[in-house]
């Protein structure tokens, strides 16, 4: 994609279809970005947010208690059975995962193809991404039988003499999630030292300003738990060189991360032998899956934030748009995944598999498959109409279509292969109990808690680098040379 | 990870509430900590020669040093001396703590015993497995036999002697009993069957003590006396029949389920096997034929089944004897007009082909017919000649006991009634008047504190249990075998006998070991030589030659019985799980699902699906039955192959005692359920068909009503879906299809014929055959040879023509391997553990899977929807396929688990580490067979009704966890009983861990030590078929299962692998499993009318092409014409 | 307006950094030795409730081991005496020995002496006495020179690396039958270099076995 | 006390501040540098910077985790505990090449990070700059030229002469407070 300056005198002998919207509507100034963004962490929190984070507060505290009878009593509360071993908290896990799969695509990927409209949306979306992987984390720990020795999965040496397994997917699961949340933790982090300083500067330039002696406090504290964070950043040009680099080296390994983490996800269901699940597609359709429901999260989040925070005029139409177009491709790809795997499942000419598709589109779980084609592969296909790219409450509306249907494409993919395998003598039927509902629903309770704190705390936009993205950053725009830096294809 | 005890272990006598622990003297024992231990543990008894002191001493010794106990069960030894069974494992020894022992004895039966050799662990008995070297059995057993040893602990068993409520002492009791022996007035004994020489015997001195003051009433709900009332009937003197199925080529079954709930099942299995065994494809084999109203086992394995009416049974009889040119009356022309022409054309069929085989054939009845039938059918293998060939007769003492119907009438002449055992109040029948029998009951023998009989008046005394019994039985060939106590009474509890014996002499009544000893009337010697094997050498009878016998020539009075039109006729029967009701608080015959049906933890009214349709009935619809004025409420099963207007109610369930299993209840869980919200009642325990039943003859009846209730009951069945779905899972041919050429049967047989071809695996599973060519990387056992054992390779053999689908295989596994039972709830769950679990498929007559694969299929409470609806279940053909881990070579389920839990030993071995294991789950995903099971709960610990609670479903727990943190999930007192039937030689596995079969790895590793021990520095430490056989393969009366070292060429299972039945199931995957099947041959007659060429199942299947697509319906012959 | 942190603090970074790696060496190191069997058992040594001395009974009198533990050859369990077997020669040597008074006392009374349990394999282990003193396994590869040991302490680890280290090297840790109850037996340089050790493996035919199966049930 | 540290411009915007460090650059100062609220294109090559050198820590980084996951595999299911699996080799490229490459990655990320720090002598939470009142703005929308004293071509007059004739809107002296 390419993007081009739009410049007055340039607009004039453009037609007007082809002016890119600027990434920065209303050609505002550099430090109006710094105090819109950075004003929110300031400022008082709105009424709302004090309710939102009570409420999922009290989400995520039901979500630990339900934790806790699980592993007081047995994995058996749960409606897990013997031909469905693993039920919605594999589901669970693999939704969150694949939502986590956007913050870094967004970060990562987007950054090397050079797309610059993601600097308005990658910090919230890394956020996203982290919180999310923090959910997903939670789910593989609790769903094994004795969680008290899930550390047994960890290569350390024992007076046992016995050593993990590294034939299973678990296991590279276990790598594969542990260095993703690192990864992306470093990168999130990396990302947010410049805007740490500036908020520390501007507690700094504040610190004046505080009368009473507790704001006087408050601000010292924050002052050195930011003024620690942003590491003694100084806006040196000598660092910003290594910095970059750094940056672009953390993208050029988190791409092949995201790809890898969903495929490696994927192989937990392609490496084994269970119809439905021995399909050598996975790895691409679940991380185009993964980033689907990302992108749909990613909206779900922002289209509210933006209203709330009045961040419009930064997250602008023209990147929901975009998002939505992500959305749209990826989803088709999505209905592609399932359209062959039916394909080969026929073309194949194994009657256990073919039965497994059948049984999933016909069978007593038909109701979960046709929830999942109409939310993934029917409802991304309105993003044909530019009206419904640029509908912030509409997009939404979607978005959340996306998410259930993305939850549900996992429960499809993870009960209707189990409960009806190779032997009918074995054929069983799942439904889930409370705990595994309450469960999950209060791990979203978690997110939340996780993401009120973060917006409250944190910048939720990059500062630095939507700064760099405006005409005026461009150190050129005097000289004239006005296309060199937003425009040309790269 | 807890096992249970290995060390012995010393009461405490201050807690152990049941029973007196070894000697007062060490009951004060110090209590230390204990809490690394899972249970108590048992104490030993010993063999005679070991000084009691030096016994006691050691396990002081032993306790002291492992901690103490932490609830002291300390198990008497007998005071009599016992002796322990002669094999390999301990012939001649001593006893040595820590080894298993083993000991001959029987469990008696109704009509006989079952002779066992029962193994012992530290003074528990804790398995039993029939005796091999019995001449009567050899070795062949059923699951009752397996499940007894849980019985024995059964907490809810009597334990306490008490007179008008009040408790006294077994001393007291005595004296009591003395008194009443001494009364005036005349006495009625209620007892249950026996076939008991000793007991014969006192009750012979009874009668010259006491003379017509004293008499003698036999209640049993289901009666197999009938076969010797019939034989003397028909003979003219007192003798029993004895069918030899090993001789007969051609059996015909009137309703005679003599592979399931015949007494001596085991036995005939046994026996039958032997005729359908083929080696090679010149091999013969037996043909059956049954004509039946329900589905029995069978009929399950008939080549041919009628479905009919039970009451046309008779008529069925008639007609064959017709046929045979026997003499007919007017009521028998009624009789043969009752049956249709289809009916007519089969039987003109089977009675040719009995014909053919005179003196080869044998038509049985079954004991819900009445004795006319079974006179008839005498008169027919008269006809046939097969009397004294395939049916011998043995000389039996008259049994001319009153039954209890004479009781009730007979009530107003006694003063008294002494119970010996009997529960009338609950299967007496409808019109008996129990309760009068009860009051007037002065001393009852009670099996449990309060069942249905249960009453404060008089005398209760506990009944003990045969494992904890002096007795002796002759077995249905007349061989007196022993009963001997592995364990002194648990309660102090009395043997009939030891009643018996007070009644003969009040004076100086002899114990019961005495009795039996004095009935034994041999020498010192001798008699150790008869409780060392556990049967008296040559007491087998002689069969009465046929021509000493004369058979009746004059037609039995077959009475003209006809279903009323628009009625249902309403079949009793013993049930395959809890037999009369006796095994109903046996939480292993609660569990273990019924052979035909699938169902555990309840009966179910079947009737067939047309009458259900027409009554528009659903499967687990509740219904009310009415007969006469008695109802019961009852939910219905549409059983495929049951005869249409028949209704089937197995007796045995619906306990309302304190029984808390059989009367199991679910606590209400306000938090947890499956429902998202509002608490579900899950009902236990089924329906009591005595309700409804009157006394007598009365198996089969009509003229009852059925009412809907509109609503449905929560069934748990192991299997709910019922069709193969035309998948190659249980390979068939007919005897003729087999005995094509080895191409053919090649093609026949092999049915995943996309996959590459190796249904004659060229070396048996052995790893080394064309597994790894082709392939980018190496079998470790080819890449690094050190790791494959160059002794032992196991290997298993499972065949599919003998196995009658029995379970006996499934309580051993769970009797050897300490599997839990987890409830009714749990199992509709789908969470049953058992190891070992019997598949069975319907197949069907031109029924094309295909056609309704894809459709949509709701799931019911009770299964898949709408295969109930489908007509091709109306005759069906059954298989059964036991399933459990086939040891694949490639194991699918070791690759992905993270932690090395379940990975391959040297020997072919794929085992679990349950220590090791974290519960990931992902190796039972990966299973294509499903055979893992994970224990979702701590079914071992805790009681079924507990398994939901945690101290946050319960706050009050939360103070208990805090100071005992085992607290919440400890059994309460006497559960704790059940857990001294648990194997001391396997872990009992927790919470959170996967377990599945392992070819009872603790077998082949004790077989191993016996073997090294033995060889000591010498290198002869091969096993060899004789040092081992898995619990399944001991409990296998038929055989079907055999299980050895593939390296040794001698072995059996070598030779069935080279059997050219041998197949692998789901062999397309590769996975080089090491159990494999030998297909089911089925032998039909193709002049019957509904003769088959091929078998119902590969009509269904459906060949796929090798590149799939689109029209590859051509190939598989006989396939379905359209589907319905 | 200052730097609200000091100067020093530019160091800070590095010392955490390496106090950190110092830190963790020495927790792994910790761990490694402290929390593993190599200590947590080694070296247990309970007051018993007798002083018996293996050092006199099986050290300067030679007696054989299995003259208490009788049952060692025979079970899974090697049992501890009874009473009886120490009255078998204490009725008359030492009779009226103070320090024998538990003995007589459990003897006449038909109560345990508490002996407190030194070795104890946990219970999802099967470690079978009779199959590795039948086959070449002496009894000092597990339990030490017990003969040498006046009150008996756990001597070697019992760790599964411990069981590993034997099962995977049998020819190092057999020895003839006739030796395997002397505990003092080393052997001999000849035994060595014939390596006889590798002999006697392929006599009894041991397999040198991992398997989980052999111990794990 | 306190010493001079070194010598501020201000600066409005990028493209002021770039002609600045052209000039800066052109005379030969060595111990100076530009801060920039955001990386500013093109900068580099103005202060004849070269390229970085945080490649090099992604890549031996990177390069450690790979072999570590390989070995590590390698020797825990082949050389230390051969147990047989599934019937699956021992060790192999295949099943050990996703640790391995997560291995990679972790290490890679780690090396990035921390190179960055490194080569940045970061953090360095106590700097001259950081006291200066004025500097704050440098993570908002000012843009500074800082040339330290320490540098051999440092002559505050002449220096100061230098940034005054590049259009700098503020020049001072930042002091080092002990």
């Amino acid at each position: 994609m390419s993007e081009t300056a739009a410049q007055p005198q340039v607009e004039t002998h453009t037609p007007k279809e082809l002016v890119r919207q600027p990434l920065v509507l209303n050609n505002r100034p550099l430090g109006w970005i710094t105090e819109q963004v950075a004003g929110i962490v300031e400022g008082k929190m709105p009424r709302w947010w004090n309710v939102a984070f009570t409420i999922s507060f009290l989400v995520m505290m039901m979500c630990f208690t339900y934790i806790g009878y699980l592993i007081l009593t047995g994995v058996g509360v749960w409606g897990l059975n013997h031909p469905v071993a693993w039920g919605w908290a594999i589901v669970n896990f693999v939704f969150w995962i694949g939502i986590g799969h956007a913050g870094t695509l967004i970060s990562a990927i987007l950054f090397l193809l050079r797309q610059k409209w993601r600097t308005s949306i990658n910090r919230t979306a890394e956020a996203m991404t982290i919180f999310a992987v923090i959910c997903a984390g939670i789910f593989p720990g609790i769903h094994v039988g004795r969680i008290w020795l899930a550390w047994w999965l960890l290569p350390l040496p024992n007076a046992n003499s016995i050593w993990p397994q590294f034939r299973s997917p678990l296991l590279w699961d276990v790598f594969a999630v542990s260095t993703y949340f690192t990864v992306s933790l470093l990168f999130w982090y990396m990302g947010l030292i410049p805007d740490l300083a500036t908020i520390r500067d501007r507690l700094r330039k504040n610190a004046d300003k505080c009368t009473t002696g507790c704001e006087k406090l408050i601000n010292k504290v924050k002052q050195y738990l930011y003024g620690i964070f942003s590491m003694g950043w100084i806006g040196s040009n000598r660092h910003w060189r290594n910095y970059e680099k750094a940056y672009l080296l953390l993208a050029g390994l988190s791409t092949p991360l995201v790809l890898s983490v969903h495929s490696i996800v994927s192989f937990d269901f392609a490496v084994s032998q269970l119809p439905g699940w021995h399909t050598t597609i996975f790895p691409p359709y679940f991380v185009a899956g993964a980033v689907f429901s990302g992108f749909g999260m990613v909206l779900t989040l922002m289209i509210p934030m933006r209203a709330l925070f009045k961040l419009e005029e930064i997250i602008t139409v023209r990147h929901l748009e975009l998002m939505c177009k992500v959305i749209m491709a990826t989803g088709t790809i999505v209905g592609y995944a399932y359209g062959m795997e039916f394909f080969i499942a026929w073309y194949g000419g194994n009657p256990y598999e073919l039965y497994a598709f059948k049984n999933r589109a016909f069978g007593p779980y038909w109701w979960a498959y046709w929830i999942m084609i109409s939310c993934n592969v029917i409802s991304p296909q309105l993003f044909w109409f530019k009206w419904s790219r640029t509908t912030p409450w509409f997009i939404f509306v979607v978005s959340i279509f996306v998410n259930i249907g993305m939850w549900f494409e996992r429960f499809v993919i993870v009960v209707t292969s189990l409960h009806r395998d190779y032997l009918p003598s074995s054929w069983g039927y799942y439904s889930p109990t409370q705990v595994d509902i309450l469960t999950f629903v209060g791990t979203f309770g978690l997110f939340m808690v996780l993401f009120l704190l973060f917006v409250r705390y944190l910048p939720s936009i990059c500062i630095f680098e939507v700064k760099g993205v405006t005409p005026q950053a461009d150190p050129h725009a005097k000289e004239g040379g006005a296309d060199k830096v937003e425009g040309g294809v790269h | 990870m807890k096992t249970p005890s290995k060390t012995g272990q010393i009461g405490n006598a201050a807690e152990a509430q049941y029973w007196r622990s070894i000697g007062e003297s060490v009951g004060e024992l110090e209590h230390p900590d204990w809490s690394d231990r899972e249970f108590p543990e048992g104490a030993s008894e010993l063999s005679e020669d070991f000084s009691r002191r030096d016994f006691l001493k050691l396990m002081g010794a032993s306790a002291g040093l492992a901690g103490a106990g932490m609830l002291g069960v300390g198990c008497r030894r007998p005071e009599e001396h016992i002796v322990p069974f002669g094999n390999e494992h301990s012939s001649g020894q001593e006893y040595v703590h820590g080894e298993p022992m083993y000991f001959a004895t029987a469990m008696p039966t109704r009509m006989g015993a079952i002779p066992l050799v029962a193994e012992s662990n530290e003074g528990r008995p804790t398995k039993v497995s029939g005796n091999p070297d019995c001449p009567a059995t050899k070795g062949s057993t059923d699951g009752f036999a397996y499940a007894s040893v849980l019985s024995l602990y059964d907490p809810d068993r009597a334990r306490r002697y008490t007179k008008i409520g009040k408790e006294m002492s077994k001393s007291d009791t005595v004296l009591e009993l003395k008194t009443l022996a001494g009364k005036e007035g005349r006495t009625a004994f209620l007892m249950p069957s026996a076939n008991s020489p000793s007991r014969d015997r006192l009750i012979g001195k009874i009668k010259k003590r006491l003379g017509e003051n004293a008499d003698f009433y036999v209640h049993e709900a289901i009666d197999f006396c009938v076969h010797q009332r019939a034989a003397t009937q028909a003979f003219g003197q007192s003798v029993v029949p004895n069918w030899k199925f090993a001789k007969a080529d051609v059996v015909l079954s009137l309703d005679c389920d003599f592979l399931g709930n015949e007494e001596d099942s085991g036995l005939y299995a046994s026996d039958f096997a032997k005729t359908r065994k083929l080696a090679k494809a010149t091999d013969t084999m037996s043909r059956l034929y049954s004509v039946e109203a329900l589905l029995t086992q069978t009929g399950a394995n008939a080549d041919h089944r009628l479905r009919a009416n039970a009451l046309k049974i008779g008529a069925v009889a008639v007609y064959l004897s017709a046929k045979l040119g026997m003499k007919t009356s007017d009521a028998s022309e009624m009789l043969i007009k009752g049956l249709t022409d289809d009916q007519k054309q089969w039987l003109d069929a089977c009675i040719e082909d009995l014909k053919g085989h005179k003196g080869k054939g044998l038509v049985v009845a079954g004991y819900r017919q009445p004795e006319s039938v079974h006179v008839l059918v005498h008169q027919i293998n008269g006809v046939l000649g097969n009397n004294g060939k395939t049916v011998e007769f043995l000389p039996a003492s008259a049994n001319d006991f009153k039954n209890l119907k004479d009781l009730s009438s007979d009530l107003g002449k006694f003063e008294r009634v002494v119970n010996l055992g009997c529960n009338p109040v609950y299967d007496g029948g409808s019109d008996i008047d129990s309760k009068a029998i009860g009051d007037k009951t002065e001393f009852r023998l009670i099996n449990f504190a309060q069942d249905e009989s249960h009453s404060d008046s008089g005398i209760n005394a506990p009944l003990a249990h045969y494992l904890e019994s002096w007795g002796d039985a002759r077995t249905s060939d007349g061989t007196i075998v022993s009963v001997q106590p592995l364990i002194a009474p648990l309660f102090d509890a009395m043997t009939e006998l030891e009643v018996l014996a007070v009644f003969a002499d009040p004076e100086d009544p002899q114990s019961a070991h005495t009795v039996v000893k004095d009935t034994f009337s041999g020498n010192d010697a001798a008699w150790q030589h008869y409780l060392h094997q556990g049967y008296q050498e040559g007491s087998a009878l002689d069969p009465i030659p046929v021509e000493e016998l004369e058979l009746s020539q004059e037609l039995p009075d077959i009475p003209y019985r006809q279903v009323p039109e628009g009625s249902l006729e309403v079949v009793f029967t013993r049930d395959y799980s809890v037999d009369d009701g006796r095994f109903a608080n046996n939480g292993w015959c609660q569990e273990v699902p019924d052979p035909i049906n699938k169902i555990t933890w309840d009966n179910v009214m079947s009737i067939s699906r047309k009458t259900a349709s027409e009554r528009k009935l659903n499967n687990g619809e509740m219904v009310r039955l009415e007969l006469g004025d008695y109802e019961v409420e009852a939910p219905v099963w549409i059983q495929p192959g049951m005869a249409d207007n028949t209704v089937s109610l197995p007796l045995g369930y619906g306990r309302t005692g304190k029984l808390r299993i059989a009367n199991f209840k679910y606590e209400k869980r306000p938090l947890i359920n499956n429902e998202f919200f509002g608490a579900e009642d899950v009902p236990v325990g089924g329906f009591n068909a005595y309700k409804v039943r009157t006394s007598g003859e009365s198996n089969i009846t009509t003229g009852i009503k059925l009412m809907s209730l509109g609503r449905t009951y929560p069934l748990s069945s192991t299997q709910e879906h019922w069709s193969m779905e035309g998948r190659p899972i249980v390979r068939e041919a007919t005897l003729e299809g087999f005995r094509k050429s080895e191409k053919k049967r090649a093609e026949e047989l092999d049915k995943e014929g996309y996959s590459e071809k190796h249904f004659f695996p060229d070396n048996m599973g052995l790893g080394s055959h064309a597994r790894n060519e082709g392939k980018i990387y190496q079998h470790p056992y080819k890449e690094r040879p050190s790791l494959k054992s160059d002794m032992h390779q196991w290997g298993m053999s499972i065949d599919l023509n003998t196995c009658n689908g029995c379970n006996a295989c499934v309580i051993a596994c769970q009797s050897e391997n300490n599997i839990p039972i987890v409830g009714k709830e749990q199992v509709a769950k789908g969470r049953e553990m058992h190891w070992l679990r019997i598949d069975r498929y319907y197949t069907g007559r031109n029924h094309d899977p295909k056609a309704s694969a894809g459709r949509i299929k709701d799931q019911g409470q009770n299964g898949d929807d709408e295969q109930h609806t489908e007509e091709w279940i109306d005759d069906p053909q059954v298989v059964n396929m036991p399933m459990a881990c086939v040891h694949c070579e490639s194991a699918p389920c070791e690759s992905v688990c993270p932690v090395n839990a379940t990975v391959h030993d040297s020997e072919g071995l794929n085992i679990m580490a349950y220590n090791r294991c974290v519960g990931t789950r992902y190796c039972s995903n990966n299973c294509a067979w499903k055979v893992r099971r994970f224990n979702y709960f701590d079914y071992n610990k805790r009681p079924l009704e507990k398994l939901y609670e945690s101290p946050l479903t319960k706050p009050a727990l939360f103070l208990d966890w805090l100071t005992d943190r085992e607290k919440p999930s400890k059994r309460e007192d006497e559960w704790d009983l059940l857990e001294l039937a648990r194997n001391p030689q396997v872990s009992v596995r927790m919470r959170g861990v996967m377990e599945k079969c392992d070819y009872c790895s603790s077998r082949i590793q004790s077989a191993k030590i016996t073997k090294k021990v033995k060889a000591g520095s010498g290198g002869d430490v091969m096993l060899r078929d004789a040092d081992l056989k898995t619990a399944c393969q001991s409990a296998c009366s038929a055989d079907a299962i055999t299980f050895g070292n593939l390296l040794d060429k001698e072995s059996a299972v070598v030779s069935d692998k080279n059997n050219p039945r041998t197949y692998e199931t789901l062999d397309f995957l590769d996975n080089g499993a090491r159990t494999t099947y030998l297909a089911k041959v089925r032998n039909p007659n193709p002049k019957m009318p509904d003769a088959y060429t091929e078998p119902f199942s590969s009509g269904e299947y459906h060949p796929q092409e090798p590149h799939g697509g689109h029209d590859d319906n051509h190939a598989g012959q006989g396939k379905a014409e359209g589907g319905h | 307006m200052s730097n609200i942190f000091p100067k020093w603090t530019n160091r800070l970074p590095l010392i955490l950094v390496v106090g950190g790696l110092v830190a963790g060496a020495c927790v792994v190191a910790g761990v490694t030795y402290y929390f593993t069997p190599k200590y947590t058992r080694v070296g247990y040594q309970p007051i018993q409730p007798v002083s018996f001395s293996h050092k006199i009974h099986a050290g300067q009198m030679g007696i054989d081991c299995r003259y208490c533990h009788n049952d060692v050859d025979k079970s899974w369990y090697s049992n501890i005496p009874s009473a009886e077997t120490c009255m078998k020669c204490h009725s008359t040597v030492l009779a009226d020995d103070p320090r024998l008074e538990p003995i007589r006392r459990s003897f006449s009374e038909n109560k345990p002496v508490p002996w407190v349990q030194i070795h104890k394999t946990p219970d999802y282990v099967y470690f079978n006495h009779a199959v590795h003193v039948n086959r070449g396994v002496s009894c000092v590869k597990c339990h030490g020179n017990v003969n040498e040991m006046d009150e008996v302490k756990h001597a070697k680890s019992h760790s599964m690396t411990f069981c590993l280290d034997c099962h995977r090297n049998p020819h190092e840790n057999v020895r003839p039958q006739d030796e395997v109850f002397n505990l003092d037996w080393e052997p001999s340089a000849e035994w060595a270099a014939e390596r006889e050790g590798q002999a006697l493996v392929d006599q009894m035919k041991i397999r040198s076995s991992e398997n989980c199966s052999a111990c794990h049930r | 006390m306190s010493k001079p540290f070194a010598i501020m411009a201000e600066y409005e915007t990028p493209a002021e501040i770039m002609a600045a460090a052209k000039k800066v650059h052109g005379e030969g100062y060595q111990k100076w540098d530009v801060h920039s609220p955001f990386p500013i294109h093109g900068m580099d090559d103005v202060m004849g910077l070269d390229n970085a050198k945080v490649g090099w820590f992604t890549f031996f980084g990177g390069l450690t985790g790979f072999v570590t996951g390989m070995v590590m595999i390698y020797f825990m299911n082949k050389f230390d505990y051969d147990v047989v699996v599934g019937g699956k080799p021992l060790f192999s490229g295949f099943y050990a090449f996703p640790v391995a490459y997560e291995m990679t990655i972790l290490l890679g990320a780690f090396g990035s990070l921390g190179g960055m720090f490194i080569l940045n002598r970061l953090p360095r939470h106590h700097h001259p700059l950081l006291a200066n009142a004025r500097f704050a703005d440098v993570t908002d929308d000012k843009f500074y030229v800082v040339i330290e004293c320490e540098d051999e071509r440092y002559d505050e007059n002449l220096t100061r002469t230098l940034l005054e004739g590049t259009g700098a809107q503020h020049i001072e002296m930042v002091e080092d407070a002990q």
